[in-house]
């Protein structure tokens, strides 16, 4: 029997803006950890094109569930004390926050792979999709096989 | 009775974010897209790529689940979120 | 000839406290980013062991040179477009922090590898030394074996 | 003349933090350490230890960088900082 890790964990989907201060706070307030990662994805834009907007869709109810289980796994395998998850959805416009992923752990080689590996399923396993809005119409964005290599990463052997 | 929902590029392309079935027999989510061929020609397009990907009861499968009266079914392009 | 990617690098080696929100703040700024990590290292308590502080010494004017060129070749290697270092010294108790790298990239791969780069290297090629303070009484801390592998990962082929 | 550093448990050890050495003619880094060696019992046993990093005009050498007179020298432990 392996023993189970516990920790905190926090997922949200909101159209509503995230604050990474707030988040990086009570991860830090997690005792007998030594690293916290966050990553924030933003809104890009691009100097060649105009974008005005992302629209992001997603499937209510089974993209809390895949963020919460992706979040567990992650605690599992990389020793997490803590993680927290919140994707924005909705319209948003560039510079603007879409997604934060923030992990507290003893270690920092943990609390790296813990966050990147939340990335790297959150790009490929999580029902959300964006649409691209710029000066010339809309267009649904591609899904990369480079997202799709970065998962295959973490596949165990 | 089976609940089938469709998002992101595909619920654009079938004008529609939801459709009832009735569901006599138990099928395979294959079985299924092939039935949906049939109900119309953007349905017939968009279910015969091999790119979709599809959930029952809100998590991820292959296409050869098994599909009973009451789950619910979702349809969808390859996820772009993040 | 290669061009040289140009970044907004700023480092500081200091006693006083940082703002890990400020610093995330003036990343999420820069223009075409879309992907900002931050790493913070707290002082870690152990359960087992009453900590009382650690106290860090530095070789003043070398730690900031070492920290300047680790960010300028992260900067090539990942093409960064920022990166934020700050390292405390002197007298640190349970829980606080003591050094934060934050980098903003265009590409969260870029982000992440940057980020734990500058750690892997600051682990093991810039002039500081912790010395651990609890109940029984002082003992510097040794360098550790696996520092130096996370380090020899990023060795050029 | 150069300029030696010690920092952390071997600045501790040896109980200075710097010392000045004239030098007359240049040497390797090994060299200046075998030097050491002779100043008093606690510098012997510290600089005879393969454990120790050197840094010339703050850059980490090997032991076979060359000295010249005006160079600050620092001895000292694997780092541990971060």
């Amino acid at each position: 029997m392996t023993e189970k890790q516990s920790a905190a964990i926090t997922v949200k989907v909101q159209t509503e803006d995230f604050s990474q201060e707030l988040i990086y706070k009570q991860l830090a307030a997690i005792p007998y950890c030594g690293a916290i990662v966050t990553f924030v994805g933003l809104v890009r834009d691009h100097p060649e094109l105009e974008l005005k907007a992302l629209e992001l869709e997603h499937y209510p109810g089974m993209t809390e569930h895949c963020l919460y289980s992706i979040a567990e796994e992650a605690v599992q395998r990389f020793s997490l004390k803590a993680v927290q998850i919140v994707h924005r959805v909705g319209y948003l416009t560039p510079e603007q926050q879409i997604v934060v992923v923030g992990v507290a752990a003893g270690h920092r080689s943990d609390a790296f792979a813990g966050a990147e590996f939340i990335m790297d399923y959150l790009k490929t396993q999580v029902p959300i999709w964006k649409k691209q809005h710029d000066t010339s119409g809309t267009l649904w964005v591609e899904a990369k096989t480079s997202d799709q290599q970065q998962y295959n990463r973490w596949s165990k052997c | 009775m089976i609940k089938i929902l469709f998002f992101g590029a595909l619920r654009e392309r079938l004008q529609q974010d939801s459709l009832n079935l009735p569901l006599t027999t138990s099928c395979s989510v294959e079985e299924l897209q092939h039935k949906l061929c049939f109900h119309s020609p953007a349905f017939t397009e968009s279910f015969t790529s091999a790119n979709l990907l599809c959930a029952v009861n809100q998590k991820l499968t292959k296409k050869d689940q098994m599909i009973q009266s009451g789950d619910e079914v979702a349809f969808f392009p390859p996820v772009t979120g993040g």
